[in-house]
C-alpha cells in the first residue's frame, strides 16, 4: 500500500516539469513510545506553490511538519530541500535552510511585546537595543508589502489570536523563509480573518514562497492549495493535484472508505421546555467577559446545536451548565431554579440534578487518563448511593457493570481494566457518551462529541445522540463543525462574541447564513 | 533610639542581607529560566564549608571563595542533570542538594578536621577583612553623613559590595542583552526559545551555573566573611528566606534588594533584641526569629499583590511524552 | 571502660565540652585506658546513648551539661550497678554522682578584671543558653564588676532560649558587635562554641574578651584578657581515675578546690598587670576564707546587682 | 500499551535507584577513609543483630511511618507537604497536653484521646498552608516549609515558657504520669513468652502505624474519598468536571496528611521521651519525604521503605557510636535515596523502557 501511495505522489507531483522540489521528504518515521506518528513517508513540494496535508487527527501531520522543522528528530529518513539533502536537527538548521513554521498552538512567549518576540533568537548581537530598531524597522516594511499590520510594542497577551498569528508568520518573514508551514491556521479565526489570510497566502506564493498548509477543511483545500497529501494512521495515503481531485475524494481517502455525511434521523416531536436559560454572564478569571446575557431555551426530545468558532464562549457555557464554572443570570431546569454558584454550582449537582455532560476535550476532562476503563465508569457519579455503601465503593459490582456498558458501546478493546490512555480517541469517547447517556439524563451537554474521532464511530455517535433526543431528553451539542451541527439539530444558535446572534430552525439553515453570523454579522431572523 | 543605634542595626542589616542577597539573585536567574531551585539553601552551605577548608588550608581566602564556587557549582551541576536532563521533579532534586549538603559537609569536615564537623577557625589571611572606603576615615566626624558613610557604607567586605553591584548588573542583563532576553523567554515559554533555534537545555545549564556562582559567593561569604569558619548548619535557613525574597521580590532584580534589605533587617533586629518592646506588647525572641517566616507565608497568602512566577518554572522541558 | 557523653555544641567548642574532652585525653594518656565517647545532636538522643553505653557495659557513664538530668533520671534505674555522673546538672539517685562548680565565684573574679581593664567604664557579658546556670555566671561576673567600679554600667545578653545557642557564633559576633556599639571594651562570653565568634569579633574589633571554661586565652593572644576556668577537666579526670569504684554523691569545685578560677599564661600576660593581679588574688583569698561571699543566682533566682 | 510492565515501574526502578544510592553511599565511606563493608556489618549488626537493635530500628521505623504515610498521602493528590517536621512537632504538642493536663486512668484510654490529640494539632498545622494553597495558590512547598520553622519557634517558647516546669533548665515539659506509659515490645511480647530488650523504646505505638497503613490503604482505594483525592491528584480539570472541590480536596487530603504526621508523636513523645522535649521529631518529617518517594506512595511500599530508613538511623547510630563515621551519614544516604527515587527517576527509566520496549519488539 505504502509503495502504492509513493507512486501517486511521484505522478503527481512529476507534472510541473523539470523543476526541482523546494522540499523532499524520504522515508521519514517517527514513534513516540509505542506509538508510530509517521510510517516511511516520502512527499515532495514544488517551489511556488501551496501545498496541502489533511488528514484525521492524530494522522501524524503535525509530527511530519514538526521534524521538518526540526522540532522533533526523525527516526529514520532523509530531507532534501532545493536538491540539496540537509540534516535538519534542530530549528536552527531549519530555519537557517529557510524554513518558517507557524505552529498549531502558538510559540509566542505572552509576556513579551511583539517586537521582542520576533527578534528572539534572531538578534544581530549580545545588545538587545540595535536589534530591536532594526527589526522595528523591518517590521514596518512587511507590514506594508503583505498587509500584515501589528503594533510592535503591544504584548503578545493583550492581542487577539488573529494578531498573534500575525506575529508568526511576521517571524518566520523577518527570518527570511522561502518554505512556510502553517498547521490549522484557520481554527482559530473567523471567516473573514481567514480569507484575510488566506490573501496572505497567495501574495507570498506570488512572491515564489513555497507554503505547506495543513488543515480539517476541505473547502479550504479546494479553494487555495494547488497540490494535496492525504495522511491517514501515520502513512501518507495518497497526493494528488486539487484541480483533479474533490471534496467526497479527499474525506474517503482519508478515512479509507466511502463516507456517508448525512445522519438518518425522523423530525423532532419537541415536548415542554426542560432548560431555560436567561442572561447568563460570566467573567473568567482574566477578568474577560465570556459570556454576555446568553437566553435559550430547549425542549424535550430537541437538540440545540450551538454553532460558533472556537473561543466565543460556547466552552464557557458548556462549563457553567456543567456545573464547572460560577455565572450569574437565570437557569431553570424542569421549571426549578439551579444554582449558579456558591457550594451547590459544582458537577455533583448537576449530575444530581438530572444534567449530564460530555466534555469538549476528554482527555483532560472527561477521563482521568490514569484511571482504569472501570474507574471512569462512574468518574462523576462515584458519590452515587447505588455503587458504594457509605464511604466505601463496591469495586467488583463497579467493574462488573463497566464491562457490559462498554461491551453495549462496542468500545474496543472491552477490557475494563486497561487505563483510559491505553484507547483510541473514538474509543474513548465511547467510554465517555456510555457514562453520561446510560443514566438517562433530562439534559445532556456535548461538546465537540466526534472530534478525533473516525468515521464508524462517528456514525455510532450521532446514533446514539439521536436515540436520546427520541427518549424525549433535551440536548444542546455544541461544535465547530458546521456540518455537524446541521446534520444533528433541530434547531441551530450561532454564538459570537459572548452572544447569541442568531436562532434558525435546522431545516432553514444555510451554511453561508451561519458563516456570517458566526463572523459575528447578525441575521434578520434572529430570535 | 540615637543616629548610633540606628546605624549599627543598618550595619548589622547589610552584613546579614547580603547573603540573602546573593542567594536571592541566584534563584532569580535559575527561576527566571523556568527551574526552580529549593536548593540554594544546600549550595550556599556546601559553599561555606569548602571555602572554609580550603581558606584554612591554603591560608587564602581566594583559594577558599573558589573552592566555595566550585562547590556550589558541583551541586548546580546535579541538579541541572536531574531537572533539566532527566526531567525529574525540581522540588525533589532541590531537598535532595539540601540533604546532601547538610550530610556531606559534616562529613568531609569530620574527616578533614576532627573538629565535630567545623573548619578550624580562620586567621586573617583566609578571610574577608573590612574594606575601608576612601575618604572614610577623613569625613567620619562630618555630622550625620560622616557616621552614615563611615559606619553603615565603609568597612564591608568586598563580597558585600560585589552583592550590591550584582543587582544592576543582573538587571542589565536580564533587561538590556540577547542572553537575558532568551532566558526570560525560556522561562515563559520554552517552545518559543525552542522553535527560534535556540538551545532550551544550554540557556537553562547556563542559568543554573549561574545560579550555583552566586550561590556559591554567598556560602563563601557566611564562612569566611561574616565568620571565621564553618559550623555545621551555619546557612540556618537562609536559602529559604532568599526563595521567600524572590517571591516577594516576584522575581525581579531591584526588588530583590529590597526584599532581602527587609528580611536582613528583621534578622538585626532580632539579633540585637531578645525581646522587641513595642510598647503595648513585647515580642518573644521565638517571635522575632519566626518573623521572617510568618511574613513571608503573608506574602506568599498575596497579601501584597499576586506575585505571578516564570510560567514554564517548575516544569520540566519535555517534547515527547 | 569508662564513657563520656558530650553536650550539644559539640568536643570541639574550645571551652565546656572541651575541658571535659582534655580531661579524658589526659585520663587516656597516663593510664593508656580507653573510653567510649558520643556527642549529642539532638535533645532526642540522650536516652539512647545513655543506654547505649549501658547496654555496652561502660561504667562509670560521664555525660556533661544540665540537660542530661532528666535523661539520667530515667536509665539510671534500669542499670543500678552502672554508675552515672552528671556535670552541672542535678539527679538524686544512688548510682548517680553529681559534679557542679561555683561559677558564680570564678566570674567574680574575672569580674574585677574586666573593671580594672576596661577603659570607657562599660563591660559586657554574652550568655549562652538563658537558663539559670548561666545567669549565676552574669550575676557573679557583675558583683566582680561593681566591686571594683560600683559605677560601671553592665550589658548582659543572652544567645539563645534553646540548645542551639550554645552554637550560634554568628549571633555572638552580632551581639558583640551591639556592645561594642554601646561602648563595652571588655566582654565576657560564657556561651560555650557561641563564644567563639563573640571572642573573633572582639579581636577583630580591637577589645578585649573573656573566654569561659577552658583557658581559651590562645585563641587571639594578647587580645583575650583571661579565661574564667571551670575545671570540667578536673572532674572528668579525677571520676575516670576513680573508675568503678567512684562514689556517688553530690560534689561541688569550688575556688578552694581549684575547681573555678582565673587562666594566666604568656598569651595575656602583657594584659594583666601585677597590681590587677594582688587585687583579684585577694579577692580571691577572702572568697576561700568565707569573708566575702558572692551571691549565687540560683539559691534565690535573682541577682542584686543585674536585672535580666 | 504501557511502556513497561508494571512490575519493572513498582520493583524494578526503586530497587535499582535504592542499589546506585548504596554504592554511592559506599563510595562516601570510602572516600572518608572507612571500610563500607565493616560499616554495612556493624550497622546491621547494631540495628538488627539483637532485640535491643531491632527495638531502636522498630522504634525509629514507627516515627518514619507515620511521616512516610503523611507524605504519601498527600502524593496522591499532587501535593508536595515538606511540613511533616512541623506537624509532627505539633503532634506532640496535642500529644503533651493530653497526657499532662487530663488525668487517665488506663494507657489505653490515653493512647486513644493522644492519638486524636496528635491527629488534631498535626492536622491544624497543615490547615492554613493547604487553605492558602486552594484559595491563593500559595506553593504549598515553600508554606510547608515556612511552618516548619514557625513549629520550631513556637515550640521552642512553649517549652523554654508556659510547658516548663518551675525550676527546670533544659527546655521540656514535665514528665507525663505513670498512667499514660504505653506498654514496649518487651511488656507485650512478655506474656507471649518471648523476650525482646527492655531498654528499647519500641512500643505498642509500631502496631498503630500498621493499622494507620492498612486504613491509608482502604482510604485511597477504597472510598469515594481516595477516589477523588487520586482523581484530583491526576488532573485537577477533570477533578473539576467530576464536581470534586479542588479546594476541599486539597484541605481535607491535608488535613489527613497534618493528622497522620502529628499521629507520630504517640511513638516518640509519649512511647518513649515521655515528655516533649526541643526538635523530638529529629527530622523524620523530612524523612517521610523520602519514604513515600521509595514506597511509591504505596502504604505496603511505604512501610518497607520505613522499616529500611528504621534500620539506616539505627544502623548510622551504631556506627556513630562504634567508628569515627559521624551521624551525619545517614542524612547523606538519605540524601541520595531522595535524589536517586525522586529526582533521578528518569535516569533508571528511560534506559529501562528503552529496553523493555527492544524485547518487546522483538517479541512482537
Ligand atoms: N510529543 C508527543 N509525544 C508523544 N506522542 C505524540 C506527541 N505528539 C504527537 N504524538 C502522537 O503522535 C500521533 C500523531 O500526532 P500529530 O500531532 O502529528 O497528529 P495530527 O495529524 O497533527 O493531528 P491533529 O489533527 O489533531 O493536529 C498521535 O497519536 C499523537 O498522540
Ligand atoms: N498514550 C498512549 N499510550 C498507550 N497507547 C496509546 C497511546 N496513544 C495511543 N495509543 C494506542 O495507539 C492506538 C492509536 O491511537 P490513535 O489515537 O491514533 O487512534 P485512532 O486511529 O485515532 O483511533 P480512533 O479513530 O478510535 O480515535 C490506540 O489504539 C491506542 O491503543
Ligand atoms: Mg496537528
Ligand atoms: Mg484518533
Amino acid at each position: 500500500m505504502t509503495g502504492q501511495n509513493a507512486n501517486g505522489a511521484r505522478q503527481a507531483t512529476a507534472a510541473p516539469g523539470p523543476q526541482v522540489p523546494a522540499i523532499e521528504l524520504r522515508g521519514i518515521s517517527k514513534a513516540f513510545g509505542p506509538v508510530q506518528a509517521n510510517k516511511d513517508i516520502s512527499m515532495r513540494v514544488m517551489p511556488g506553490t501551496i501545498h496541502g496535508i489533511i488528514g484525521e487527527n492524530g494522522a501524524g501531520k503535525s509530527t511530519l511538519m514538526s521534524i521538518l522543522y526540526g522540532f522533533y528528530k526523525a527516526d529514520a529518513g532523509e530531507i532534501v530541500i532545493g536538491g540539496n539533502p540537509t540534516l535538519i536537527p534542530d530549528s536552527q538548521a531549519a530555519i537557517t535552510a529557510g524554513i518558517g513554521m507557524v505552529f498549531q498552538h502558538f510559540k509566542l512567549v505572552e509576556n513579551f511585546t511583539v517586537l521582542e518576540n520576533i527578534i528572539l533568537g534572531a538578534e544581530d548581537g549580545g545588545l538587545l537595543r540595535p536589534s530591536l530598531a532594526k527589526a522595528r524597522a523591518a517590521l514596518k516594511s512587511l507590514a506594508a508589502e503583505y498587509e500584515l499590520n501589528v503594533d510592535p510594542d503591544a504584548v503578545i497577551e493583550d492581542i487577539g489570536v488573529g494578531q498573534q498569528q500575525r506575529v508568526e508568520i511576521l517571524k518566520a518573514l523577518y527570518r527570511q523563509a522561502d518554505i512556510l508551514i502553517l498547521d490549522e491556521p484557520t481554527g482559530v479565526l473567523t471567516p473573514a480573518e481567514a480569507d484575510h489570510l488566506f490573501r496572505i497566502l497567495r501574495n507570498l506564493r506570488d512572491e515564489g514562497k513555497t507554503i505547506i498548509l495543513i488543515t480539517h477543511k476541505l473547502r479550504e483545500i479546494m479553494e487555495i492549495t494547488d497540490t494535496v497529501s492525504v495522511m491517514r494512521r501515520g502513512e501518507m495515503t495518497a497526493t494528488v493535484k486539487t484541480a483533479e481531485t474533490s471534496p467526497e475524494q479527499l474525506a474517503e481517502l482519508m478515512v479509507g472508505r466511502k463516507v456517508l455525511l448525512r445522519v438518518e434521523k425522523t423530525p423532532a416531536t419537541p415536548g415542554k421546555p426542560v432548560v431555560e436559560v436567561e442572561n447568563l454572564r460570566v467573567v473568567d478569571a482574566a477578568g474577560i467577559e465570556r459570556l454576555r446575557g446568553v437566553s435559550f431555551s430547549i425542549r424535550a426530545g430537541e437538540v440545540l446545536g450551538l454553532a460558533g468558532v472556537a473561543g466565543n464562549g460556547q466552552s464557557e457555557l458548556l462549563e457553567v451548565l456543567g456545573g464547572m464554572m460560577a455565572a450569574t443570570g437565570q437557569v431553570l431546569l424542569n421549571g426549578q431554579p439551579i444554582p449558579l454558584s456558591g457550594p451547590h454550582a459544582d458537577g455533583q449537582s448537576r449530575r444530581a440534578a438530572g444534567i449530564a455532560h460530555v466534555p469538549e476535550d476528554r482527555q483532560r476532562k472527561g477521563l482521568i487518563m490514569d484511571y482504569a476503563a472501570w474507574e471512569n465508569s462512574v468518574f462523576g457519579y462515584h458519590r452515587d448511593p447505588a455503587i458504594g455503601r457509605g464511604p466505601l465503593m463496591h469495586n467488583a459490582a463497579i467493574l462488573d457493570h463497566a464491562e457490559q456498558q462498554m461491551q453495549r458501546f462496542d468500545v474496543r478493546p472491552p477490557n475494563p481494566r486497561l487505563p483510559a490512555k491505553a484507547f483510541s480517541g473514538g474509543n474513548q469517547q465511547k467510554v465517555v457518551l456510555a457514562r453520561e447517556i446510560e443514566r438517562g439524563p433530562d439534559l445532556l451537554l456535548i461538546g465537540q462529541p466526534t472530534r478525533g474521532v473516525d468515521i464508524g464511530a462517528i456514525e455510532f455517535i450521532h446514533q446514539q445522540i439521536i436515540a436520546l433526543r427520541d427518549a424525549g431528553k433535551a440536548i444542546l451539542l455544541v461544535s465547530v463543525e458546521l456540518d455537524e451541527i446541521m446534520a444533528l439539530s433541530d434547531r441551530i444558535a450561532v454564538i459570537f462574541d459572548g452572544r447569541i446572534m442568531g436562532e434558525v430552525p435546522a431545516d432553514q439553515a444555510s451554511a453561508q447564513e451561519l458563516g456570517l453570523m458566526m463572523a459575528g454579522v447578525s441575521s434578520g431572523k434572529a430570535a | 533610639m540615637d543616629l548610633m543605634t540606628i546605624l549599627q542595626v543598618l550595619d548589622s542589616t547589610v552584613r546579614l542581607a547580603t547573603p540573602l542577597l546573593l542567594a536571592c539573585l541566584a534563584g532569580l536567574f535559575s527561576e527566571r529560566a523556568g527551574i526552580f531551585d529549593i536548593g540554594l539553601e544546600g549550595k550556599m552551605l556546601a559553599a561555606a564549608f569548602f571555602s572554609a577548608a580550603i581558606a584554612a588550608v591554603t591560608g587564602s581566602v581566594w583559594m577558599g571563595l573558589g573552592a566555595g564556587i566550585l562547590a556550589s557549582l558541583a551541586l548546580s551541576g546535579l541538579h541541572g542533570l536531574a531537572s533539566i536532563t532527566f526531567r525529574g521533579n525540581q522540588l525533589i532534586s532541590g531537598v535532595a542538594i539540601n540533604f546532601l549538603a547538610a550530610g556531606l559537609t559534616v562529613l568531609i569536615a569530620q574527616s578533614w578536621f576532627q573538629q565535630g564537623g567545623r573548619t578550624p577557625a580562620l586567621l586573617s589571611g583566609g578571610r574577608f577583612g573590612g574594606i575601608t572606603l576612601p575618604g572614610a576615615e577623613t569625613l567620619r566626624e562630618v555630622p550625620v553623613l560622616g557616621p552614615i558613610y563611615y559606619e553603615l557604607i565603609s568597612g564591608h567586605s568586598i563580597l558585600v559590595y560585589v552583592a550590591f553591584a550584582c543587582v544592576p548588573l543582573t538587571w542589565w542583563i536580564l533587561y538590556r542583552t540577547r542572553f537575558g532576553l532568551r532566558l526570560r523567554a525560556v522561562g515563559e515559554n520554552p517552545e518559543a526559545v525552542d522553535t527560534a533555534g535556540i538551545s532550551v537545555i544550554r540557556l537553562r545549564y547556563a542559568a543554573v551555573l549561574i545560579c550555583g556562582l552566586l550561590c556559591g559567593i554567598a556560602g563563601a561569604y557566611l564562612a569566611t566573611a561574616l565568620q571565621a569558619g564553618f559550623v555545621q548548619d551555619m546557612t540556618a535557613g537562609r536559602g529559604y528566606i532568599a526563595l521567600a525574597a524572590l517571591i516577594f521580590a516576584k522575581w525581579r532584580p531591584w526588588q530583590a534588594l529590597y526584599a532581602t534589605l527587609l528580611f536582613g533587617f528583621l534578622q538585626a533586629v532580632a539579633l540585637r533584641y531578645q525581646n522587641l518592646d513595642l510598647g503595648f506588647i513585647t515580642l518573644p525572641v521565638q517571635a522575632m526569629d519566626a518573623l521572617p517566616y510568618i511574613l513571608t507565608v503573608v506574602i506568599l497568602a498575596g497579601f501584597i499583590g499576586k506575585a505571578v512566577p516564570p510560567r514554564a518554572g517548575g516544569e520540566p522541558y519535555v517534547k515527547e511524552r | 571502660e569508662p564513657a563520656l557523653i558530650f553536650d550539644l555544641g559539640g568536643k570541639f567548642d574550645k571551652s565546656f565540652n572541651e575541658a571535659a574532652f582534655n580531661g579524658a585525653e589526659r585520663w587516656a594518656k597516663e593510664t593508656g585506658g580507653t573510653y567510649l565517647e558520643t556527642v549529642m545532636q539532638s535533645e532526642a538522643q540522650r536516652e539512647q546513648a545513655l543506654r547505649r553505653f549501658a547496654e555496652a557495659g561502660a561504667n562509670p557513664i560521664v555525660t556533661t551539661g544540665f540537660a542530661m538530668s532528666d535523661p539520667i533520671a530515667q536509665v539510671a534505674p534500669d542499670y543500678p550497678d552502672t554508675m552515672f555522673v552528671t556535670i552541672d546538672g542535678w539527679v538524686d539517685l544512688p548510682n548517680v554522682k553529681v559534679i557542679g562548680f561555683t561559677e558564680h565565684e570564678g566570674s567574680y573574679l574575672v569580674g574585677m578584671m574586666a573593671a580594672m581593664a576596661s577603659k570607657s567604664g562599660t563591660v559586657g557579658f554574652i550568655g549562652g543558653m538563658d537558663v539559670p546556670l548561666i545567669r549565676k555566671f552574669a550575676c557573679g561576673y557583675a558583683q566582680g564588676v561593681k566591686a571594683v567600679n560600683a559605677d560601671a554600667n553592665i550589658i548582659a545578653n543572652m544567645t539563645g532560649t534553646t540548645p542551639s545557642a550554645w552554637n550560634d557564633p554568628v549571633k555572638g559576633s552580632e551581639l558583640t558587635l551591639s556592645q561594642i556599639g554601646q561602648g563595652a571594651d571588655v566582654v565576657y562570653a560564657a556561651a560555650g562554641g557561641t563564644g567563639v565568634g563573640v571572642l573573633q569579633t572582639a579581636a577583630d574589633e580591637s577589645i578585649l574578651s573573656i573566654g569561659v571554661d577552658s583557658n581559651q586565652n590562645h585563641l587571639h593572644p594578647g587580645k583575650v584578657l583571661t579565661s574564667m576556668l571551670k575545671r570540667v577537666d578536673v572532674a572528668v579526670y579525677n571520676v575516670m581515675m576513680a573508675g568503678a569504684d567512684l562514689e556517688s554523691g553530690v560534689e561541688v569545685l569550688d575556688l578552694a578546690a581549684e575547681g573555678v578560677g582565673y587562666a594566666l599564661d604568656e598569651n595575656n600576660a602583657s594584659l594583666v598587670s601585677d597590681e590587677m593581679k594582688a587585687t583579684v588574688d585577694a579577692a580571691r583569698e577572702k572568697i576561700i576564707a568565707g569573708e566575702l561571699i558572692v551571691h549565687d543566682y540560683t539559691s534565690d533566682d535573682s541577682c542584686p546587682v543585674l536585672t535580666f | 500499551m504501557e511502556r513497561m510492565p508494571k512490575w519493572a515501574d513498582v520493583v524494578l526502578i526503586p530497587v535499582i535507584s535504592l542499589v546506585l544510592a548504596a554504592v554511592i553511599s559506599g563510595l562516601v565511606i570510602l572516600a572518608i577513609g572507612e571500610d563500607p563493608i565493616n560499616a554495612l556489618n556493624l550497622m546491621v549488626k547494631g540495628a538488627l543483630g539483637s532485640t535491643y537493635g531491632w527495638g531502636y530500628t522498630l522504634y525509629y521505623a514507627t516515627n518514619f511511618l507515620f511521616t512516610g504515610l503523611a507524605v504519601a498521602v498527600a502524593f496522591h493528590a499532587r501535593l508536595f507537604n515538606i511540613g511533616g517536621e512541623g506537624q509532627a512537632m505539633l503532634g506532640g504538642l496535642g500529644v503533651a497536653l493530653v497526657c499532662l493536663y487530663l488525668p487517665w486512668p488506663h494507657w489505653s484510654l490515653a493512647l486513644i484521646a493522644a492519638s486524636v490529640g496528635a491527629a488534631l494539632f498535626g492536622a491544624a498545622w497543615a490547615f492554613l498552608p493547604a487553605i492558602l494553597q486552594a484559595r491563593r495558590g500559595s506553593h504549598i512547598v515553600i508554606t510547608t516549609i515556612m511552618f516548619n520553622f514557625i513549629a520550631a519557634a513556637f515550640l521552642n517558647w512553649l517549652l523554654v515558657g508556659p510547658l516548663k516546669p518551675r525550676g527546670a533548665m533544659d527546655p521540656s515539659t514535665a514528665r507525663f504520669p505513670e498512667a499514660v506509659h504505653l506498654p514496649s515490645l518487651h511488656e507485650i511480647l512478655a506474656p507471649l513468652g518471648i523476650s525482646f530488650s527492655k531498654a528499647a523504646p519500641a512500643n505498642v505505638s509500631f502496631l498503630v502505624g500498621i493499622l494507620a497503613c492498612i486504613l491509608v490503604w482502604v482510604l485511597i482505594w477504597r472510598t469515594r474519598l481516595g477516589y477523588e483525592i487520586r482523581a484530583f491528584g491526576h488532573s485537577e480539570p477533570a477533578a473539576r468536571y467530576a464536581g470534586i472541590s479542588p479546594t476541599k480536596i486539597t484541605v481535607i487530603t491535608m488535613l489527613i496528611s497534618g493528622g497522620l504526621a502529628g499521629m507520630m508523636a504517640i511513638n516518640n513523645v509519649m512511647g518513649e521521651a515521655e515528655r516533649l522535649v526541643l526538635n523530638a521529631t529529629e527530622g523524620a518529617g523530612f524523612i517521610g519525604i523520602a519514604v513515600a518517594l521509595m514506597g511509591r506512595s504505596h502504604p505496603f511500599g511505604v512501610f518497607l521503605a520505613a522499616i529500611l530508613f528504621g534500620f539506616l538511623y539505627q544502623g548510622g547510630a551504631e556506627l556513630a557510636l562504634w567508628t569515627n563515621i559521624p551521624r551525619e551519614l545517614i542524612i547523606v544516604i538519605q540524601a541520595l535515596v531522595i535524589l536517586f527515587t525522586g529526582a533521578l527517576d528518569n535516569m533508571v527509566r528511560m534506559p529501562l523502557e528503552r529496553l523493555f520496549m527492544a524485547l518487546r519488539r522483538r517479541g512482537a
